[in-house]
């Protein structure tokens, strides 16, 4: 088991490096002087800009030490937490930015993906023994899983925000208050939250009804499950074995979703005026605020890295096989 | 003069993702087959046997010891040299039903080889020559021609590849328990092809688990158990005076017709005492011993 | 066997029983490569049962009339998606099918553009991935060993790479000016669990006897992979395809909206952000925004359902639900 | 009379029609009886064991009845039959290697399952360690998943799991095709122990090796093409078959002492008939080497000697 973790670590550890590297890389990929053509980019937005980032590329990019020695200094920049100054929002330092949007884009990543995840499956696995259910489950589930996550959001939005008038269009709270730890202004965010939340739990739930749905029916062909049927074993026992196995796979699924839900997260910000990551790195691009938008993506990176681990623990404690299988059981 | 010989044949798997562990599947096999001569080897699931064939047909890298077919060593062989031995050493499996590309007809495989190993013969030429192969292994030509697999039965896909075998220059066939998914009342005419082929002059590498059929079409016997021959020599020494433990165990347990198992069975053989030395246990590497004529056991201490 | 099982499962652990494997886009529920039925009967069947198939038919007629829709329609037009013809935000009508923008485009006009950008992107994408996907797997998969080490840390990198973010951060410095170059990266980025499906199905099919013998035959590695493991796979594979093209058409959509779409050329993602942009939401336009993404929604959710069609085309057992 | 069954017809549907795969079959299992029921691929000895206990999907109840201990067998109605199942009839099935639930422990779902069923698993439990004794199985199994047992222990944890209600039926299905020669001969050793031990009442062993069952069997069925060829005490059936299928069968058996080049065995010409449509008459008629005109009519299963039931007119 120890060497199944050292081995997800690497990966993971190895999977930063890379995203690093591409940060890094990708600027220096452009035709021309890097450094020049930010600046000039940024002076017409941000005159202000210029002095401390003409000085944080020389840290980095110092054009006068050789590639190698430009990459390490990136990395230190990097591992202190300095990620440049943001152009958008000249002065804020870029993580500081970025960590004030964080907890938004959490907020409606980490309800909606596990309320998702239970409610799919659990209607999944109703879908897979009735008929009727099954008949409306599923076409229903492949239409939310098809549907774009900026689209659905567009079509709540209209409907219940602007049309109906029961939701706020957009933003995180209220226009008129300042945050606070107050009733008002808690409730205020709750309102904002909810339509961003519900476009993303609704995507999400019709991939994992579907999946759900199939697996069961897979896992009741199995061996056991005949065997358990031939012993006059209950259907309601094999039905709960089937469902219990069928959860691994699909908690493989969420792992691979991972990046998905958050590309959905980005884009339902966006249309809503959400104040997370999403809105963030829209205003990046529309602010040519390349640091921002670099700084943007590690964030993005290290919670996948983060999750994808999370789900590797989890998968571990439910699915007795990777414990035996690791510590050499005879098989 | 042995046509096929292997000297100290072995094999280590290793296994895990880097290589941690490693397993021996075979260790230090000696024995050889010459033309015209059936080999069993016989051995339960584990032994080693199926390895050992594929180390032959070179599916499988040897790791030590050679593999001589007619004083090449086979493990060197590559590309055209390596067609050229296929051309004179073939394989029939286990399942007839998997040897066979289920989405292909199955005369496709008397087909493919004309490529590498006739090019020079004429697509005409060479369905006649299917024909007289298909005849030899007593197939009509035009019950199994243009059909798929599962139109087949095991017994046909099975001699079907003999005459494969056969469309090739073929001196030493390696027969990997070949009959034991066919149906009782086929399989032995697919023994009976092969034990036909053989006075022929063709040498057969017979791998199997069932004594009986070992018994019945084989000159020579050897018998593999954890990778490690323990007993070896002319059938009729090994099967009528077996020496080894492991030998009267498995001769003990095969179910026989017209012979009930008896409690002696197990109380003969169970005791696992050497069998050279009369009763007395032995320790250290086991060794073989020529116990008698072209009759070989292995006992530990020799 | 349990050394060859588990080296199998350990990078997939998760994995019940048998090899599931599900597309990041929609848990496909195929088990092992469907146990050898036959050829000739197979494909008789496959025909027989596709052409039965409510699901496959249903599906295939309205992905093939949304096809016909944006390969034909725009010939039609004698001016442009983006030139202001119209009255400014009128409804649907006689005359502009789907209305008109705060503009006076025609939204008619920029939908059937965008569903061409839209099969295009799905295609290319989908086929890119498809490819690399099924090379990688292959190769993985039949070679094993060291290759398959390397190949498969590579296709994991890759897979816990959240692909949106790279894109945007490629879209953003490169600048992507056509829907082809937007189909190259979508694709170079989203084929790693393609890689991972095909690698085990195909180290289930590199044990079969007719990959031995094959050899015995004399073939190589690349004519086994071609001639005798891939077209086993081949119902598979297409599957594996519809899969990827849905993926694509949807990513492609999410960049565009964000607005890094290819330039010049009208998508439905394109016209989401632009109705979006332009207030179309508050202004009551839905004529604007509904259209582009319930056109994704019926392409993309007609493959699936056609992809569960064929699912039980090419599986008996799940036809007898 | 414990088992009595009563000319059972069991089709499997397929899209070119039926296959009768089990066509008629009338025959008895005493008390205390264990049965070999042999035959090659495609006789019906799988669909009739399985018919038993649990029809799938596929498979149809054509015709006939079951009768188990003087008491019908609803072995069409799915439902009702599940009272009976595990209870009464019981069942070691062909796939015992992964018969068990991967994610439970297996003490857990022995529980589990006994509980849906209306037995208290620590009632049982002392039986249950007992037996697993009795096989050589540690009792630690039972806080172990399938995974950490070898091939043989799970063959032998799934032999007293199907056991552990002493059912009167217990139907064996291949459970030694897939093991060495040396573990085949304790699990079928076991079979015997269990019913000498009265933890099942009688058993029927479906098998295609005859050499094997013959070790451990009262009587041998033997079946061919779906239908019944021959049914008689073990014995019987291998030094004295009267049904020329038999014959011929067991003639072409090779066993340890017989060699090729000292007494040449033969196999037997042709192959079975389709089951689709099978023809009408002797199944084995083309292929049978004392076939004559009567042949093209269908033999009655009867008794030609004291428990000595055959189909063939030569044998009457």
């Amino acid at each position: 088991m120890r060497r199944y973790f050292a081995r997800k670590v690497a990966i993971y550890l190895l999977t930063f490096f890379v995203a690093v590297t591409l940060n890094w890389l990708i600027p220096r990929f452009m035709p021309g002087d890097p450094v020049l053509r930010m600046l000039t980019r940024t002076s017409v937005s941000n005159p202000d800009a210029i002095a401390p980032m003409r000085e944080y590329y020389n840290n980095v990019f110092g054009l006068d030490v050789p590639l190698w020695r430009q990459y390490l200094n990136y990395w230190a920049e990097l591992l202190q937490g300095n990620m440049g100054i943001s152009v958008w929002l000249f002065p804020a330092p870029v993580t500081e930015v970025i960590l004030d949007a964080v907890p938004y884009t959490l907020a409606l990543l980490i309800p909606s993906i596990l309320l998702s995840w239970y409610a799919g499956n659990k209607v999944g696995a109703l879908a897979a023994r009735r008929r009727w259910l099954d008949n409306t489950v599923l076409p229903l589930g492949y239409a939310l899983t098809a549907t774009p996550y900026m689209w659905i959001a567009i079509v709540l939005a209209w409907s219940l925000a602007i049309i109906a008038g029961i939701f706020p269009v957009a933003g995180g709270y209220s226009f008129d208050l300042q945050p606070s730890w107050s009733l008002v202004f808690f409730n205020s965010l709750l309102q904002h939250w909810f339509l961003p939340f519900l476009s993303l739990f609704l995507v999400a739930f019709g991939g994992w009804a579907i999946g759900m749905r199939n697996m069961i029916i897979y896992e009741l062909e199995a061996d056991y499950a005949n065997y358990l049927e031939a012993l006059g074993a209950p259907r309601r026992l094999i039905r709960r074995y089937a469902f219990r196995n069928a959860l691994l796979p699909q908690l493989t699924g969420l792992a691979l979703q991972l990046g998905v839900l958050v590309a959905g997260a980005l884009v339902t910000e966006i249309v809503f005026g959400y104040p997370g990551l999403g809105r963030l790195i829209l205003m990046a691009i529309q602010n040519q605020d390349f640091f921002l938008l670099q700084g943007a993506f590690l964030f993005i990176v290290i919670g996948v890295l983060i999750a994808n681990f999370v789900i590797d623990i989890v998968y571990v404690l439910v699915d007795p096989r990777t414990r035996t299988g690791m510590t050499g059981g005879a098989a | 003069m042995s046509m096929l010989s292997l000297e100290r044949v072995t094999k280590r798997y290793r296994v895990g993702a880097f290589g941690g562990r490693e397993l021996t599947a075979v260790r230090d096999a000696t024995f050889a087959v010459k033309a015209g001569e059936v080999v069993s080897l016989i051995g339960e699931s584990g032994s080693g046997k199926t390895t050992l064939g594929r180390m032959v047909l070179r599916l499988a890298s040897v790791s030590g010891g050679h593999i001589r077919f007619d004083g090449t060593d086979v493990s060197r062989l590559k590309g055209r040299k390596l067609a050229g031995y296929y051309k004179h050493v073939q394989g029939v499996f286990q399942d007839p039903f998997s040897t066979y590309n289920p989405i292909f007809k199955a005369d496709r495989v008397l087909h493919t080889i004309r490529p590498t190993f006739f090019p020079e013969v004429s697509a005409a030429e060479w369905r006649k020559r299917i024909d007289t192969a298909l005849e030899s292994v007593r197939l009509d030509p035009r019950q199994v021609i243009d059909k798929y697999p599962h139109q087949l039965s095991g017994g046909q896909l099975q001699r079907m590849l003999i005459a494969r075998a056969l469309l090739l220059d073929i001196k030493l066939l390696v027969a990997d328990e070949i009959i034991s998914m066919l149906d009782a009342s086929t399989r032995i005419d697919v023994l009976n092809l092969l034990a036909d082929l053989k006075e022929r002059g063709l040498g057969i590498l017979f791998i199997t688990h069932d004594l009986s059929l070992g018994h019945y079409i084989s000159d020579r016997a050897v018998i593999l158990r954890r990778g490690v021959v323990v007993e070896m020599g002319t059938t009729d020494k090994v099967f009528g005076n077996p020496r080894h433990p492991y030998t009267r165990t498995l001769l003990s347990s095969v179910p026989q017709m017209h012979h009930k198992w008896t409690r002696a069975d197990i109380a003969r053989t169970i005791d696992g005492s050497c069998a050279i030395h009369d009763g007395g246990a032995c320790a250290g590497e086991p060794q073989l011993v020529e116990v008698d004529d072209d009759h070989l056991v292995g006992c530990a201490a020799h | 066997m349990s050394d060859l099982a588990r080296a199998a499962g350990e990078e997939t652990a998760p994995s019940a029983g048998g090899e599931v494997v599900s597309a990041p886009a929609v848990p496909l529920a195929t088990g092992p490569v469907a146990a050898a039925a036959p050829g000739a009967r197979r494909t008789r069947d496959a025909l027989h049962f596709a052409l039965r198939n409510k699901k496959v038919v249903g599906g295939g007629i309205v992905v093939l009339a949304f096809l016909a829709l944006g390969l034909i329609a725009p010939l039609f037009y004698d001016y442009g998606h983006s030139e202001y013809v119209g009255p400014q935000s009128s409804g649907p009508s006689g005359e502009y099918w789907f209305g008109t923008t705060t503009f006076g485009q025609d939204v008619f006009l920029q939908f059937v553009h965008g569903i061409r950008s839209t099969f295009l992107v799905g295609l290319l994408g989908g086929g890119l991935a498809a490819l690399i996907g099924m090379t990688i797997g292959f190769v993985a998969g039949y070679i094993g060993g060291l290759v398959d080490e390397a190949l498969n840390m590579l296709t994991n990198i890759v897979l816990v790479l959240p692909a949106l973010a790279v894109l945007i951060i490629l879209h953003t410095y490169i600048g992507i000016t056509s829907v082809p170059s937007q189909a190259l990266f979508i694709g170079i980025f989203s084929w790693p669990w393609v890689a991972r499906a095909v690698r085990a199905q195909t180290f289930s099919l590199r044990t079969r006897d007719f990959v031995d013998l094959a050899r015995l035959s004399g073939m190589g590695s690349g004519a086994i992979i071609r001639r005798e493991i891939a077209p086993n796979m081949s119902s598979y594979l297409f599957m594996t395809f519809i899969l990827l093209f849905g993926g694509s058409v949807l990513f492609a959509a999410t960049l565009d909206f964000i607005g890094l779409g290819p330039t010049g050329v009208m998508s439905l993602g394109l016209m989401m952000n632009n109705a979006v942009h332009w207030s179309a939401l508050q202004l009551g336009l839905w004529w604007w925004f509904l259209p582009p993404g319930l056109g994704i929604t019926a392409i993309v959710g007609a493959l699936y359902i056609m992809n569960v069609g064929l699912d039980e085309v090419f599986n008996p057992k799940l036809r007898e639900m | 009379m414990s088992l009595r069954v009563d000319n059972l017809k069991v089709y499997y549907r397929t899209l070119r029609g039926d296959v009768k795969a089990l066509d008629g079959a009338t025959f008895t299992v005493a008390d205390g009886e264990i049965m070999g029921l042999a035959g090659e691929s495609g006789s019906g000895k799988s669909t009739l064991g399985k018919s038993l206990i649990r029809l799938d999907t596929r498979m149809r109840l054509v015709e006939g009845g079951v009768e188990l201990d003087g008491k019908p067998l609803p072995i069409g109605d799915q439902d009702a039959m599940n009272a009976y199942r595990f209870k009464a009839v019981s069942l070691i099935p062909q796939y015992a290697m992964s018969a068990l639930n991967p994610t439970r422990k297996i003490g857990k779902m022995i529980s589990e399952l006994l509980g849906a069923r209306g037995v208290k698993y620590s009632e049982i439990k002392p039986e249950l360690e007992r037996r697993l004794d009795l096989v050589g199985l540690k009792r630690e199994v039972l806080n172990n998943y399938p995974i950490e047992l070898s091939g043989g222990m799970k063959q032998r944890m799934v032999l007293v799991l199907s056991t552990l209600l002493n059912p009167s039926l217990l139907i064996a299905d291949e459970v030694t095709s897939a093991l060495d020669v040396s573990t085949q001969r304790a699990v079928a050793e076991t079979l015997v122990e269990f019913r000498d031990r009265e933890f099942v009442k009688s058993m029927i062993v479906v098998t295609h090796d005859i050499s094997l069952v013959y070790q451990i069997a009262d009587t041998i069925m033997v079946m061919y093409a779906g239908k019944l060829a021959e049914k008689a005490p073990a014995d019987v059936v291998v030094n004295a078959p009267r049904h020329p299928y038999t014959q011929l069968l067991i003639s072409s058996l090779p066993e340890v002492g017989v060699r090729y080049a000292d007494r040449k065995l033969a196999g037997i010409p042709g192959s079975p008939p389709g089951l689709l449509n099978p023809p009408a008459g002797c199944r084995f008629r083309d292929r049978c080497p004392l076939a004559f005109a009567r042949c093209v009519e269908e033999p009655p299963f009867v008794e030609v000697d004291k428990n000595h039931h055959v189909a063939c007119w030569k044998a009457q």
